[in-house]
């Protein structure tokens, strides 16, 4: 095992042990288990950054386990998965602040924090995946650590939110496992390769290519809450704040999205996915899925499932990015996979932040409290223009070149949908800002908890928000520097289409 | 009434399967394919053991790993009774029909028959290198020998002490050692070598023809007693 | 040392049975270790040699096979070996705790011997080469497990008991009958030189059949396992590991590779698809009996009905170019399912020794009392789903990569749903024991209990993550 | 050629086993077992093997006939005469 | 040929005492037939090599049946003691799904 091999190592080692340890250790240490939070996660963060640093200097980082003749478990990195990885890492380190400041005096902690480290593990695991069968046990694995944390309040709306989670998630799983053994037994070993690993297409193979490839991308829009499989997502909000922001913005839903991204541009390629017809249905379900999502979320009195609604449309962007041919509309997904992550995930922690402070719980109480909670309502506001999608945004970059893809792609109907999505996405967060900025504050707020001190909440409840909305702008403003989001989003759809 | 039918249709059905069954058994033995056995094999290396009767032969030499967990298996149902019946309730144990007392005619012959079944077991022993005999048959006649003298009430039945625990085992203490103890001389495993092959089997034969008897005494005694059994004399 | 003085070594628990007797409790609790270490020192020795010959045989009491037996120690049996002692060491040392402190030490003393027998007869039913030395030994492994389940006394387990006892013989019977018929017919009890012998024709396949029927009534597969659940649920934890883990896999075994070795020409396709059928039943209505259940024991046990289904699922694939990977996948499952079931039934001992009872709903607050005992049944469970990094995910994975291989994608279905419906009894389970115990009183339990269940829990994952070696190891021994 | 004895002794055999099965109480069930224990240690001597013949008259009928009759011995009280009903 | 009619009589043995096990309820027949089947059995062992060489019979047949009569005979001594400790207990001497 090389130098190189050892990077990857410490990555899934820097939440496996943690979690671990957590597990074992007594509930009331609570300094030994944040501290172990906090290092695992600040150790992974660091990490990333050497790997960046290396990948820019052309070292290469691969770690091969042969788990069965034939079959390796293979961690990689190349640019794509720095690029999850990159947002995984950093937005688990703000998560992990938070849910320690949320779940200070909660019961059952131990647990928590046990299953949440081994939740990055799985979702770094993802990202760095050689191969599809390494991808299928992260994937595995993500879905048993996320489900004890979905029902984490043990009460009979999460435990049945848990139950409808499962099946959704193992009946996915199960697809994508036997899309996998079917591609293995047809084609062999594949590795992830920049333009697909699946070079030759015999054409009796064709049929059958055609089916895995529609298993594979069926098995994996379960987690990406595509329309008719998105039953599970409102009704996970039932768990804690930090575990509803992680589930949406960082870990289950994007592992599905770039599953399907593997799969189509790193195993078959992107023209021969095109070629096989099953990406034109996957960009009608997520044109549905965009518009679907968006209404319903009109109609929702409660902020977290209006919230989660709203997230079950962004993530169909990237799905819509990938179902379009060219790689303007490649850049659009993969900048949009990181920007909606940032977005999303502050405006969790803003709502987490008010019903932890104020009790305020549905959007009609929310007269008011912007001058009340001023930094938090301020990065909620940030956020909802990014998502809306408002020019200085983050929001407005990745819609900007999804559109411009679909133009290339001769799919001009997709720019409709856009500006529809665009509009409907307004429509629900505009008002709530109105309530928060514009409206008088109820005499008496539902439950509030006075926080000792100048802060409007506790500083782990307000500074992840805010730092996250200060990405949502930077990765906007600054997305012509180097070190942008989108750069790297371009030089990894360059890589994937061929000169 | 439904019980009695769906009962019937039962009967009829287990006699249906067992008749094809018994069909099926009669036209597969009918047609087999006849091929001799492995006799004329034992038959020529049996001599080579210096023992005539074939079947101890096969037996104790050729198979005998069978004969070895045979015995394990005798050996583990005695320990199985043992667990139903905890050795706190056997030393009450009666002997097994505590009957009216042993008539005059029965203490007459006690005397006279036990001498005759214990002659008969050592013969059978002996003559299991030779003729019809062995270890099981004699061991049984042992083990009846027993159960005769406690039938009769003469004597009261063991408490399980160390000595009758060390008996039970010993045949399959003793086949295992012999087996072995040959690996120490580059034997095979339960190989005898050539020179002592006759004395190793008769040990066995002999060790095997006591803890069977005691396995089948342990047996026939093993059964648990019935609460209002009492040993005549015996305080309760 | 040669492999002719490791071999013997492999049946030292036969030897430890009647030392166990005779020292009673003065044997606990060094004879267990001292016996699981030697057996495993004679496997470590034999490892070498294997991997050079790939075969190793050994004729009792060097008489050559048509009069003398053989053994016959390959990857497979070094498997099978290795499995049977790490979970008999584990109930070993965790019986030691386990005996129920209402001081009926006497009775449990009888545990120890009838475990060493077990351990004995097993190893040596895997050894065996010779099909009438099999017929015994299945015999002193099926008594030994009634004696197990007669353990306690209670009137539901010696009724469970007589009911195993029965069927078992009458499997037994027809075993013995098979052997009659074919040691007429070919003239040869000795398993290689029978399958060269046997000729396709009515005798033969008669004589498949009555094996057949003796092993399913043994095994408990679906047909005739109506005695298991019962069985294996009211016999003791420790014994129940034992029964569910070891017994079904030694019949299972040998039906597999009798059917598999000497009657692949028999064997028609039609007959394997049906032998394929019945496995698919078996982990279908096992496990939808499973969810049914409200005691934690009779699902683990109804489980075990559903879980012994997917080796049958190999017969109709190794006609197939997927035969190596079909083969390799069966085995491996099985011996993964050993160790998992082995520590689900040891947690489900732990539960009943912390509450008296093992009704899943009324257990609530357990998994906050007794983490080590959750997380070790959680490792297991999962085995039973087949989920990524457990030993039952491999055996899956190949059984998947041979049926999707082969063209038969049908048992990639059946594998794949029977997954989901283990989570649904695994899932039912685990989400009561998950609630808070408010003011319960629940006992506490040796630690060595909870030790010895994640320890096996943790053996069913490790197989899952070193499967490189013994995998292909396993494909080594292929039929020819 | 098949002697007029071991068609006989066949016949009584197989009369003596359905009787041992289906008898209707079970004193003569046992007894007749015990019966047919002793007529199989004549078929193995008809069958040349003296020791089978033997060791199933001591061992088949000796044993387990003492057995079954002691445990019907203690059976018998406890509950009623099982033979009588046709189900049983 | 005198062999292989003991054989046939041992296949009818054998089916009379399967269907017997099944069909009876009381548990003390059960046994009995389990010995009647297990005679049926021995008895088609030895039957079907019997007609070989004539004079001594072939030795390894008697070697097993000698051995499974032992093995029969351990098996019922534990099936009666199971059996007293059932009724033992106040309960029939019928297994659970039997019961009238």
């Amino acid at each position: 095992m090389s130098w190189g091999g050892l990077a990857p190592l410490v990555i899934l080692l820097s939440s496996l042990v943690p979690a671990l340890l957590i597990f074992f250790l007594d509930e009331s240490r609570v300094r030994l288990r944040n501290g172990l939070n906090l290092g695992g996660a600040v150790l992974k963060v660091s990490v990333v950054g050497v790997m960046l640093w290396g990948v820019y200097r052309g070292w290469r980082f691969q770690l091969s386990w042969e788990l069965l003749p034939g079959v390796s478990f293979l961690l990689r990195i190349d640019s794509l998965s720095l690029l999850f990885m990159t947002l995984s890492a950093v937005l688990w380190l703000l998560t992990t602040i938070y849910a320690i400041g949320y779940l200070a005096d909660r019961p059952h902690n131990r647990r928590f924090f046990g299953f949440f480290c081994l939740c990055v593990a799985a979702t770094v695991g993802i990202s760095m995946a050689g191969n599809l069968f390494t991808l299928f046990i992260f994937y595995e694995l993500l879905t048993l650590s996320t489900y004890p944390m979905v029902v984490h309040r043990g009460d009979n709306a999460s435990l049945r939110a848990g139950a409808v989670y499962l099946a959704y998630t193992l009946t996915g799983s199960m697809a994508v496992l036997a899309g996998t053994v079917w591609l293995y037994a047809l084609v062999g070993p594949v590795d992830f390769v920049e333009q697909g690993g699946i070079l030759v297409a015999a054409p009796e193979q064709r049929a059958s290519l055609t089916l895995i490839l529609a298993l594979l991308i069926g098995g994996f829009s379960v987690k990406a809450a595509l329309v008719p499989l998105h039953g599970w997502l409102p009704r996970a909000m039932a768990a804690p704040a930090p575990v509803s922001a992680l589930l949406h913005a960082v870990a289950v839903v994007k592992a599905g999205a770039f599953g399907i991204l593997r799969v189509v541009y790193d195993l078959y390629g992107a023209e021969l996915a095109h070629q096989l017809g099953v990406l034109a249905v996957l960009l009608a379900f997520a044109a549905a899925t965009i518009v679907y999502g968006s209404v319903r979320a009109l109609f929702q009195t409660d902020i977290k499932r209006r919230l989660a609604y709203s997230t079950v449309s962004q993530v169909s962007y990237i799905l819509l990015g990938t179902a379009l041919f060219g790689s303007v509309a490649t850049v659009g997904a993969l900048v949009h996979l990181v920007h909606q992550g940032v977005m999303k995930i502050t405006m969790f922690f803003c709502a987490g932040a008010v019903a932890e402070t104020l009790g305020v719980h549905r959007v009609d109480e929310l007269d008011g409290t912007g001058p009340r909670m001023p930094w938090t309502m301020t990065a909620f506001t940030i956020a909802a223009l990014a998502m809306i999608g408002l020019p200085p945004f983050a929001g407005f970059i990745s819609k900007w070149y999804l559109g411009v893809g679909a133009l290339e792609a001769g799919a001009a109907w997709v720019v409709g949908v856009l500006l529809l999505s665009s509009l409907l996405n307004a429509a629900y967060f505009l008002p709530m800002l109105y309530r928060a900025w514009f409206k008088a504050p109820p005499a008496a707020w539902p439950q509030e908890a006075t926080t000792p001190g100048s802060w409007e909440a506790p500083p782990s409840l307000v500074l992840p928000p805010a730092l996250t909305a200060f990405f949502s702008l930077a990765f906007g403003v600054l997305a012509g520097t180097a070190i942008s989001p989108l750069q790297w989003a371009q030089f990894i759809a360059a890589l994937e289409y061929a000169p | 009434m439904k019980a009695v039918t769906n009962e019937r249709i039962k009967n009829i059905t287990l006699a249906l399967l067992a008749s094809t069954i018994g069909l099926g058994l009669v036209v597969g033995l009918l047609n087999a394919p006849r091929q001799p056995g492995v006799a004329e094999q034992v038959l020529s290396m049996q001599t080579h053991l210096k023992l005539e009767q074939p079947v101890t032969a096969v037996l104790l030499a050729f198979r005998g790993y069978d004969t070895l967990l045979e015995i394990a298996v005798l050996v583990m149902a005695v320990i199985a009774v043992l667990i139903l019946v905890p050795p706190r309730k056997a030393r009450a144990a009666a002997p097994i029909t505590a009957g009216p007392a042993p008539s005059p005619l029965m203490l007459w012959l006690l005397p006279r028959l036990l001498p005759v079944l214990v002659l008969i077991a050592g013969y059978l022993w002996w003559a299991g290198s030779s003729r019809p005999g062995g270890a099981f048959q004699a061991g049984t006649l042992v083990g009846a020998a027993a159960v005769i003298v406690l039938l009769s009430q003469q004597m009261r039945p063991p408490r399980l002490g160390r000595i009758w625990r060390a008996i039970l085992v010993l045949g399959l203490l003793c086949f295992l050692a012999i087996g072995l103890l040959g690996l120490l001389w580059g034997q095979a495993f339960l190989q005898y070598p050539d020179s002592w092959a006759k004395a190793l089997i008769m040990l066995i034969e002999l060790t095997l023809s006591l803890s069977i008897g005691l396995c089948f005494m342990l047996l026939v005694l093993g059964v648990p007693p019935r609460r209002r059994d009492r040993f005549p004399g015996e305080r309760s | 040392m040669s492999p002719a003085l490791l071999l013997p070594g492999l049946i030292l628990p036969l030897v430890a049975a009647p030392v166990s007797f005779l020292l009673g409790r003065r044997a606990l609790p060094w004879l267990p270790w001292l016996v699981a270490l030697m057996v495993a020192g004679c496997l470590c020795g034999l490892a070498a040699p294997l991997l050079s010959e790939g075969e190793l045989f050994l004729h009792l009491g060097n008489w050559e096979p048509p009069l003398g037996l053989r053994w016959r120690f390959d990857g497979l049996v070094w498997g099978m070996i290795a499995a049977t002692t790490l979970v008999c060491l584990a109930v070993a040392v965790y019986a030691d705790g386990y005996v129920p402190n209402r001081g009926r030490r006497g009775r449990w003393l009888g545990f120890w011997p009838v475990l060493f027998f077990l351990w004995g007869a097993l190893n040596s039913l895997f050894l065996a080469g010779d099909i009438f030395n099999i017929y015994v030994t299945l015999e002193l492994v099926s008594l030994a497990a009634v004696a197990l389940v007669t353990l306690d006394g209670r009137p539901q387990a010696l009724a469970a008991g007589m009911r195993y006892l029965l069927l078992a013989l009458v499997g037994s019977l027809c075993y013995l009958l098979g052997i009659a018929l074919l040691y007429a017919s070919f003239g040869v009890l000795d398993a290689a030189l029978l399958a060269e012998r046997l000729q396709p024709g009515m005798t033969a396949s008669l004589a498949m059949a009555l094996l057949g029927v003796g092993l399913f009534l043994k095994t408990a597969l679906f047909p005739v396992h109506g005695w298991l659940p019962a069985a294996h649920g009211e016999a003791p934890a420790p014994a129940s590991a034992l029964l569910s883990s070891l017994v079904v896999m030694g019949s299972l075994y040998v039906l597999l590779r009798l059917w598999l070795e000497l009657f692949g020409a028999v064997l028609t396709p039609g007959l394997r698809q049906f032998v394929a059928v019945l496995g698919a039943a078996a982990v279908l209505w096992g496990s939808w009996l499973a969810m049914c259940q409200r005691r934690l024991k009779l699902v683990v046990a109804y489980s075990t009905v559903a879980q012994l289904g997917y080796p049958l699922l190999m017969v109709p694939l190794l006609e197939t170019s997927g035969a190596a990977a079909a083969w390799s996948g069966g085995f491996y499952l099985l011996l993964s399912h050993a160790l998992a079931k082995a520590s689900m039934f040891l947690v489900a001992g732990v539960l009943l020794h912390a509450q008296g009872h093992d009704r899943i709903f009324q257990s609530r607050g357990f998994a906050g009392r007794y983490p080590m005992s959750v997380f070790a049944f959680g490792l297991a469970a999962l085995t039973l789903l087949a989920l990524p990094p457990s030993g039952g995910f491999i055996g899956k994975w190949l059984l998947l990569e041979a049926s999707f291989g082969s063209g038969q994608w049908w048992w990639g279905l059946v594998l794949l749903l029977g997954g989901l419906l283990a989570a649904g009894y695994v899932f039912r389970v685990l989400v009561p024991i998950f609630g808070d115990a408010g003011h319960r009183h629940l006992e506490a339990v040796p630690l060595r209990m909870e030790l010895a269940a994640l320890s096996l829990a943790v053996g069913s994952v490790v197989l899952g993550l070193v499967a490189g070696a013994p995998v292909r190891a396993l494909q080594a021994v292929v039929l020819p | 050629m098949m002697g007029v004895f071991d068609v006989l002794l066949l016949v009584v055999l197989i009369a003596v086993a359905v009787g041992a099965l289906h008898g209707r109480r079970l004193f003569s069930s046992v007894v007749l077992f015990i019966v047919f224990g002793l007529l199989m240690a004549l078929v193995w001597l008809r069958l040349h093997a003296p020791d089978v013949a033997l060791a199933e008259a001591v061992v088949g009928a000796g044993i387990s006939g003492v057995l079954l009759l002691d445990a019907l011995g203690r059976l018998g009280k406890g509950e009623d005469e099982g033979g009588d009903e046709r189900a049983d | 040929m005198s062999g292989l009619s003991f054989a046939l009589a041992g296949a009818v043995l054998f089916a009379l005492a399967l269907h017997a096990v099944f069909a009876r309820h009381h548990l003390l027949r059960k046994i009995i037939a389990c010995n009647v089947a297990a005679s049926g059995v021995f008895m088609i062992l030895v039957g079907m090599s019997s007609g070989g060489s004539d004079g001594r019979a072939d030795a390894v047949p008697q070697a097993l049946v000698l051995t499974g009569i032992v093995i029969s005979v351990s098996l019922t001594a534990f099936l009666l003691s199971l059996l007293r400790r059932l009724a033992s207990g106040g309960g029939a001497a019928r297994l659970p799904e039997d019961e009238r």
